[in-house]
């Protein structure tokens, strides 16, 4: 089975007035077919960049500088070099097939439009045939079942409206929609695609643990609480079913009950969308509850790859323990790592956790460990091994 | 806080700010030297009146000893810019300096106080921004009899409320920022307070506003002196030399720019101080704006 | 970097570019195209105040009633001594009784359909006088009527008033009685003033204004009105003149449009337009764009028109006004222009009470100079308020006259208060109104004179130090007048009508006089010459006397006699038929003796 | 309902600031002595013999509070006094002089706000971009330019060099004439709009012809002003995160900038473009007068600068309840484009 997205010696860079900020140094990751993989790390460490860069969607003055994302697209049945690829089939992949819920649901929801809105914008989007095949089945359906002179006087427009819509339905992109859909007045013929499109977004909803899903629908996003908005948004991310769903923290910004309906939900997504997920999270109790997989990160590099058990029973890499050391547990006192991260304008030669590490070696401070399997499965990027 | 050394890159850096630094080098030079650069007359009193070739009303086109001609009255042109830069920074720095300091008074009692004094001085600033500003500040000129002095007055009128509701702005946050609850939790005096956490970080904003302001203060200073409510005929004053030049915009048939050097000459002095000074501030703007970080 | 550096330099050179594009010409040249026939248009600055002849004392307000309304009499032409009839056919003097007797010329309708009687001159000459607002024209009935100044001097009432004028029963003429003999001449100029115009009673009375009784004439509005928008004919006219009123946009512009069934017969243009303009420049480019006939032309830029070969410029045209810098012989106490009223450090407040004092500011301001760059060269000086075309022309033609000359200047300067004024020097601010750039230069040449002359004798050119500055129109007017506070004032004199008496009297009577009274200048004695030169009917002794009076203003000078401008007139080509007439309020002159036509 | 009650409450906030203003102005002029004011009512030297008449006649010897009083009554009785420069009333001034500054304003405004939206927007979609350093250097100088200097250029190139423009004014005499006549119905007194409403092409060419060097000196100006604000507020918008997931959504960029981001970044824009209304039709003093477009901010020029009381004080409520209303607007304005503002409330 292929994966879904691997990862070769990614770099990415940040050209800002201050300097050079090394967010991401070669970094290799593979993401397995519907499996939930986890990266953890201290906030900079360079979670989110790896998110951002399988998007292509790295801010200015952000750059990738080399390295190779491939995605293994189901449908087609091949593997797609993200970096490589046209801006138009990227923007067809992403919200489609590689999907992303943000942080801060506060934000990542636009305050101007309505939940409905944001959410059908993305069938209208990536499932526009689909949606054109649903509205002439209605129409189809209305000149089958229509009787009386009011519904006879319409069945010409109505033919002629299925018409137009069994076209865009073979190809969104025929002239005649497309024109359609620029003309002010015209625009509006094309409704029942939006109309088709709510109610895919009210199921949408409903799929994702909303209650009163029709209203909320209508609502703005300040008129619902976090964890309601935080299911929109996942809503969103889900709305195509994509191969991968990139959660960057998504329950950090909630309160602890809350977070845990988050979590269960995650699971259950994973079971029925059979979708594989990116999990990027700080709190290692969260990556263990859902990961099958955890990466740690420290300063843009990868220290340690594993499936969660081993990485929690046998870390290897100083960091690694660290962090474990670092989460509080009843009956052991808490321990904290020496030192502060990295300075990411210049980081330290070698291995960027040396200043810190309580085993650092001269070597350390030459060298840059690469990452290697030490166990099945299980890789670390350490000169302890 | 800002540190200095990065504000100072982003200046040289960005090619508009670095024009506006030279741009308003250059006047600053020129003001400075205005009595090396244009010497007064021998036995002239007050070197800010323009020195007259003659009495004779139509300008006369640039020429030996008149580099820019002489306007309407024959008033030397080159003179009037060269001291008129004086009056501009005059103008400017007075009427910015009056201004902050009313702003930033009314401004931290409004917003550090609140209540009934707040409301008050928010109702004055309403009544006159309520008004158009220009209209008013003739008013007050008209008043106070047309003369540098009462325009200075005027503009400060018309342009302290909005100083005065920004720096309010800014202290309704700040107070509310935890180390001041903290110092105040600690007991510590509010004018203490305001002097020593709220102040010094209202003060940015305001000073990038002043510094945008420049511009725009010599600009209706001059907008009042072309009305004829500003500087007296004579007096080296940019804005008072353009409305000199009113008169004689179109020349004869046929050679419809003859006095041209009139009309063009002083206002491109105006222009391109306002300009540097507008340029400055903008990348100012930028550099400080918090919501536009540096992305 | 380099690039964008560049690009912002290029947008800086763009508006030079845009300013330079083409310099020196081209779309010149063409002629004056020629527009609204049939319509007279011309560009003024400044509104009028009113359109009820009672009302308007200002240019602006006579020229338009004179288009509208018509007086009994009117001068002859460009004559100011010889008049010719209007809505009066004739008029005789007699001597013993001192009436005046004018028959009325029938057959004359207003524009609102009224027939002209002399009843409703009657009414027109007592409405004025029962309104005479404060500051109106009106003072000109009751000084030769009732030797009165206005409707609230003692001793005026209805009575008085409704006998001054009356209409003889039998032989239906207007019958005036005017105070003393003396009077004749100036009455009938006055008579052919705006203020004169005839209006129609019934109409008036219609549509609510004075009802002609005694029991309402000391009502408002008919009885001192505050504000010209509340007298009846502020806006609303009925007179028999060529033109009635069409539309008048204050501020903007008044329309006229030709009255048909006029009296004089066919009228030359179907619209009178007078626009209000204060731009010069957009004045000049309606004129030259032919959107205007006539464009009033400030004095310094008669020459700005001079290559345009289709603006006929009328010039040398005398006219009736002069300027004079007036010397302030009581100065106020709290006045702000004299520093610290002593000599060296200012001046005292009576500063130039002292003879030799004034002689040196006369003979230290440079005529010739101020003549010919001020004021182009179109303009004499003057000797005396007595000046040309006066009637009776009383001018002397070899009246001695100052002349710039320092070495009598510094020679009476060093007289001046015994030599102390030499010895201290002195300080004050001579104040001109703001925009008025001869004012200015003339005031620029007197103090730089004085400037030199200290720099010259002392090395110090702060020791006669005089510092010019503007104020605004108002507020100088109330300098004069109100605060009588500055110490020399530069202002002009236009008459009412064009009798010596009306120039020698506000230059030289100490109590009447509107500059002299407020400069503390003259002296009862002098009053009485005064008196007796205008009331003395012998032309031949009261030649004298007048001259008598211009020699004593050469001695004893009130101020420095600057000029009597000449004037001109910029028409296009295509209007025709202009005479000037100095008395004449309105700028194109008799409009209805005029023509325009495209040849 | 909430909006009449918003509204009520606005306009009694009105009030004071009226107050106020008229207050302040009328102080200023108490700055004059009797005699200075009474010298504005005088148009000539001789009048100025019985000057004292005056002064009682029109009561300047009251002391500061009654001679407000009475004013404020005849105010309330309908009458805001007579206005001395235009001599006419000056309630009837302000219906005279507005139509001209409104067909100012009616083109200028639109024009503006496009505009600078449009470049607003380019720019900070193409920030740090040649466009954008472009866009900008163009807002800045436009933002330098003394206006009265670009109108006096602007006259020098197109009436005195091109003459391809007619005379200043609002129309020629002809055309005035057409306009005066009983065939042509004044509807209301803005000569484009009325051109049209009487379907005369020759008067809407004039009046157009008269109308376009105006716009244009008033536009520059103010179109870098909105631009600068445009671009600022959609740069700031451009950095949220519902960008982002916009973009994660797929959607084209173009969609994001027009559709995700202008609309929040226009809220801003939305409050100044409504000032700016209000401000143009306040009159552009220096426009007005540079082109003899006479129009109110003129008249209120030459109110001020001769110290024409009552219609300065009359202006000062005519703009006063202006702005008022244009807020009232605004804010309606705005709880359509942002469902976070409520009337009065702000942001939730």
């Amino acid at each position: 089975m292929e994966n879904v997205i691997k990862i070769k010696d990614l770099t990415v860079r940040f050209y800002t007035y201050e300097g050079v900020v090394y967010a991401i140094d070669d970094l290799d990751l593979d993401i397995r077919q519907g499996e939930t993989l986890g990266i953890v790390g201290e906030t900079g460490s360079g979670k989110t960049m790896t998110a951002l860069a399988i998007l292509r969607l790295i801010p200015h003055p952000g750059k990738i500088e080399s390295g190779s994302i491939v995605f293994f697209d189901k449908r087609l049945g091949r593997e797609l070099e993200l970096l490589k690829l046209r801006e138009d089939r990227m923007r067809s992949i992403r919200g489609n097939k590689i999907s992303m819920v943000f942080q801060e649901p506060g934000s990542a929801l636009n305050p101007v439009y309505t939940i409905g809105d944001q959410i059908s914008e993305v069938f209208l989007l990536h499932r526009r045939q689909e949606l054109a095949s649903r509205a002439r089945q209605q129409l189809d359906s209305l000149l089958s079942d229509g009787k009386g002179p009011a519904t006879s006087m319409k069945k010409p427009f109505w033919r002629w409206q299925s018409r137009l819509y069994s076209k865009i339905a073979q190809d969104s992109n025929l002239l005649e929609p497309r024109l359609l859909g620029r003309l002010p007045l015209f625009r509006r013929l094309l409704w029942r695609l939006k109309h088709e499109a709510k109610l895919l977004t009210v199921d949408m909803l409903k799929d994702v643990e909303i209650p009163d899903a029709a209203r909320v629908a209508t609502q703005y996003p300040h008129q619902m609480s976090g964890g309601m908005k935080q299911r929109a948004v996942i809503a969103m991310a889900l709305a195509c079913s994509p191969d991968l769903l990139i959660a960057d923290e998504p329950t950090t910004s909630l309160d602890v009950t809350i977070q845990a309906q988050m979590l269960e939900l995650f699971r259950r997504i994973k079971v029925d969308k059979g979708a594989s997920v990116l999990f990027i999270t700080h709190n290692l109790g969260v990556a263990a509850e859902v990961c099958d997989r955890v990466a740690v990160m420290y300063a843009g590099r990868l220290c340690e790859v594993a499936a969660v058990e081993e990485l929690f029973l046998h870390p290897l890499h100083p960091y690694t323990k660290a962090l474990l050391e670092a989460v509080p547990m009843p009956g052991k006192e808490l321990q904290t790592i020496p030192g502060v991260l990295a300075d990411s304008f210049n980081p330290p030669p070698g291995c960027r956790f040396h200043p810190r590490c309580p085993s650092a070696m001269p070597i350390c401070r030459q060298e840059r460990a690469k990452l290697k399997e030490v166990s099945k499965d299980h890789m670390v990027a350490c000169h302890l091994y | 806080m800002t540190d200095w050394k990065f504000i100072a890159r982003q200046l040289v850096k960005n090619p508009l700010s670095l024009a506006g630094i030279v741009l308003i080098t250059l006047f600053v030079i020129i003001a400075i030297f205005a009595p090396l650069i244009a010497p007064t007359p021998e036995g002239q009193g007050n070197p800010y009146l323009i020195p007259r070739e003659g009495y004779g009303a139509t300008p006369q086109p640039p020429r030996e000893d008149y580099p820019f001609g002489t306007t309407q009255g024959q008033y030397d042109i080159f003179y009037g810019c060269i001291w008129g830069t004086r009056s501009a920074f005059q103008i400017a720095l007075v009427v910015i300096a009056i201004v902050v300091l009313i702003g930033i008074a009314l401004g931290s009692l409004a917003g550090y106080f609140g209540g009934i004094l707040d409301e008050v001085i928010m109702r004055i600033t309403d009544v006159f921004l309520a008004f158009p500003a220009l209209i008013l500040a003739m008013a007050i000129v008209a008043a106070l009899g047309p003369s540098l002095r009462s325009v200075m007055i005027a503009l400060c009128a018309v342009w302290w409320p909005s100083y005065a509701r920004l720096i309010r702005g800014d202290i309704l946050q700040i107070r509310e920022e935890d180390y001041v609850e903290a110092s105040r939790g600690l007991g510590a005096s509010s004018r203490r307070v305001i002097i020593r956490h709220v102040l010094p970080n209202a003060i940015y904003p305001t000073l990038i506003m002043a510094s945008l302001d420049i511009g725009a203060v010599v600009l209706s200073a001059a907008a009042l002196s072309f009305l004829g409510l500003g500087a007296p005929e004579g007096y080296a004053d940019w804005g008072q030399m353009t409305q000199f030049a009113r008169n004689w915009i179109v020349g004869p048939i046929g050679d419809p720019f003859r006095y041209w050097y009139a009309v063009i000459i002083p206002g491109m002095f105006i222009l391109f101080f306002v300009l540097g000074w507008n340029l400055l501030g903008d990348a100012f703007r930028d550099i400080f704006d918090p919501k536009l970080a540096r992305r | 970097m380099a690039k964008k550096l560049m690009m912002s330099i290029v947008a800086l050179l763009g508006i030079i570019a845009l300013v330079l594009t083409g310099c020196g010409g081209g779309g010149g040249g063409t002629p004056i195209p020629y527009l609204n026939d049939g319509k007279f248009v011309q560009d003024t600055i400044g509104d009028l105040d009113s359109l009820d002849p009672a009302w308007g004392y200002d240019t602006a307000s006579g020229e338009q009633v004179l288009y509208i309304y018509e007086p009994l009499l009117t001068y002859d032409g460009a004559a100011t001594d010889t008049f010719k009839p209007l809505l009066a056919t004739a008029w005789s003097y007699n001597a013993s009784d001192n009436t005046m007797r004018f028959t009325i010329r029938t057959g004359v309708t207003f524009h609102e359909g009224g027939t002209l009687t002399p009843s409703d001159v009657e009414y027109t000459f007592e409405r004025a006088m029962v309104q005479d607002r404060s500051g109106g024209p009106i003072w000109m009935f009751y000084q030769p009527l009732l030797n009165k100044w206005s409707n609230t001097s003692g001793g005026v009432n209805f009575t008085v008033i409704d006998q001054a004028v009356e209409v003889d029963p039998v032989t239906q003429e207007v019958v005036f009685t005017l105070y003393d003999d003396y009077w004749e001449v100036p009455f009938l100029q006055i008579l052919c003033g705006p203020w004169a115009a005839i209006v129609d009673k019934e109409w008036c009375i219609a549509e609510g204004d004075w009802p002609g009784t005694e029991a309402t004439w000391q009502d408002y509005p008919y009885f001192n009105p505050t504000s010209e928008g509340d007298t009846a004919l502020f806006e609303l006219t009925n007179g028999t003149g060529p033109w009635k009123l069409s539309l008048w946009e204050h501020g903007e512009q008044i329309k006229l449009v030709k009255f048909d069934d006029y009296w004089q017969g066919d009228v030359p243009f179907d619209e009178v337009i007078t626009r209000v303009e204060d731009e010069w420049t957009n004045r000049k480019l309606h004129l030259i764009n032919g959107d205007a006939d006539l464009v009033y032309v400030p004095r310094m830029f008669i020459h700005d028109l001079d290559e345009y070969a289709d603006v006929n410029a009328i010039q040398d045209l005398v006219e009736l006004t002069l300027d004079t810098i007036f010397f302030n012989m009581c100065i106020n106490e709290d006045s702000i222009y004299i520093g610290n009223k002593t000599l060296g450090g200012g001046i005292p407040t009576d500063f130039f009470s002292d003879l030799d004092v004034r002689l040196a500011f006369c003979y230290g301001f440079d005529y010739e100079t101020y003549l010919a760059d001020a004021l182009l060269g179109e303009a004499t000086q003057i000797a005396s308020p007595v000046i040309d075309g006066l009637s009776p022309d009383y001018q002397n033609p070899a009246a001695a006259m100052y002349s710039y000359d320092r070495d009598e200047a510094v020679a009476h300067l060093q007289a001046a208060w015994g030599g102390q004024v030499w010895d201290q020097g002195f300080k004050f601010t001579l104040l001109y109104n703001s925009g008025n750039v001869p004012r200015k230069t003339a005031c620029d040449i007197l103090a730089e004179e004085f400037e030199s002359i200290g720099f010259e004798y002392f090395e110090d050119s702060e020791k006669f130090q005089i510092s010019v500055a503007p104020i605004a129109w108002e507020t100088y007017l109330d300098k004069i007048w109100g605060t009588r506070d500055m110490p020399m004032f530069e202002i002009g004199w236009m008459p009412d009508y064009p009798h010596p008496d009306n120039f020698v009297v506000p230059y030289m009577h100490s109590e009447a006089g509107a500059f002299s009274a407020f400069q503390c200048y003259g002296s009862t004695e002098l009053d009485d010459k005064i008196t007796a030169a205008f009331q003395d009917t012998n032309p031949v002794t009261q030649q004298e006397k007048y001259y008598e009076l211009q020699q004593i203003y050469y001695d004893d000078p009130g101020g420095i006699m600057l000029f009597q401008p000449q004037g001109r007139r910029f028409f296009t080509k295509y209007i025709g038929g202009f005479v000037f007439n100095p008395v004449n309020p309105g700028a194109p002159g008799y409009l209805y003796d005029m023509s325009k036509s495209p040849s | 309902m909430e909006l009449r009650s918003y509204i009520i409450r606005r306009l009694l906030l009105l009030i004071p600031v009226l107050f106020g203003v008229t207050i302040f102005i009328f102080g200023i002029t108490m700055l004059f002595s009797p005699i200075e004011r009474a010298t504005l009512y005088v148009s000539d030297p001789r009048q100025m013999m019985d000057l004292q008449s005056v002064i009682e006649e029109y009561g300047l010897n009251d002391p500061f509070w009654v001679q407000y009083g009475t004013w404020v009554g005849q105010v309330f009785r309908g009458n805001l006094g007579w206005s001395k420069v235009v001599s006419m009333p000056v309630g009837e001034a302000i219906f005279h002089y507005l139509p001209a500054t409104l067909e100012l304003a009616i083109f200028a405004t639109p024009l503006i706000i496009l505009t600078g939206i449009f470049l607003g927007t380019k720019a900070a979609a193409h920030k740090d971009k040649p466009v954008d350093h472009a866009t900008r250097v163009l807002a800045i100088l436009g933002w330098s330019l003394p206006s009265f200097w670009l109108g006096l250029i602007l006259i020098m190139v197109f009436y005195g060099y091109i003459r391809g423009f007619l005379p200043p004014g609002r129309l020629s005499i002809a055309m005035d004439g057409v306009v005066n006549s009983a065939e042509f119905i004044r509807y209301t007194r803005i000569n484009t709009l009325d051109a049209i409403l009487n379907l005369n092409g020759r008067v809407l060419l004039d009046a157009l012809r008269h109308v376009v060097l105006p716009v244009i000196t008033i536009s520059v100006i103010n179109v870098a002003f909105i631009m600068r604000l445009m671009r600022s507020s959609m740069l700031e918008s451009l950095g949220k995160g519902y960008i982002l997931t916009a973009r994660a959504k797929g959607l084209q960029e173009k969609v994001v900038v027009n559709k995700h981001a202008r609309r929040n970044a226009l809220i801003p824009v939305i409050t100044v473009s409504g000032y700016l209304f209000a401000a143009l039709a306040g009159g552009a003093v220096i426009t007005e007068s540079i082109f003899s477009f006479k129009g109110i901010g003129w008249w209120a020029w030459q109110a001020a600068s001769r110290l024409d009381i009552s219609s300065v004080l009359g202006f000062a409520l005519f703009t006063g309840v202006l702005f008022v209303i244009v807020n009232l607007v605004v804010d309606i304005l705005y709880t359509r484009v942002d469902p976070r503002v409520r009337l009065g409330g702000g942001v939730q």
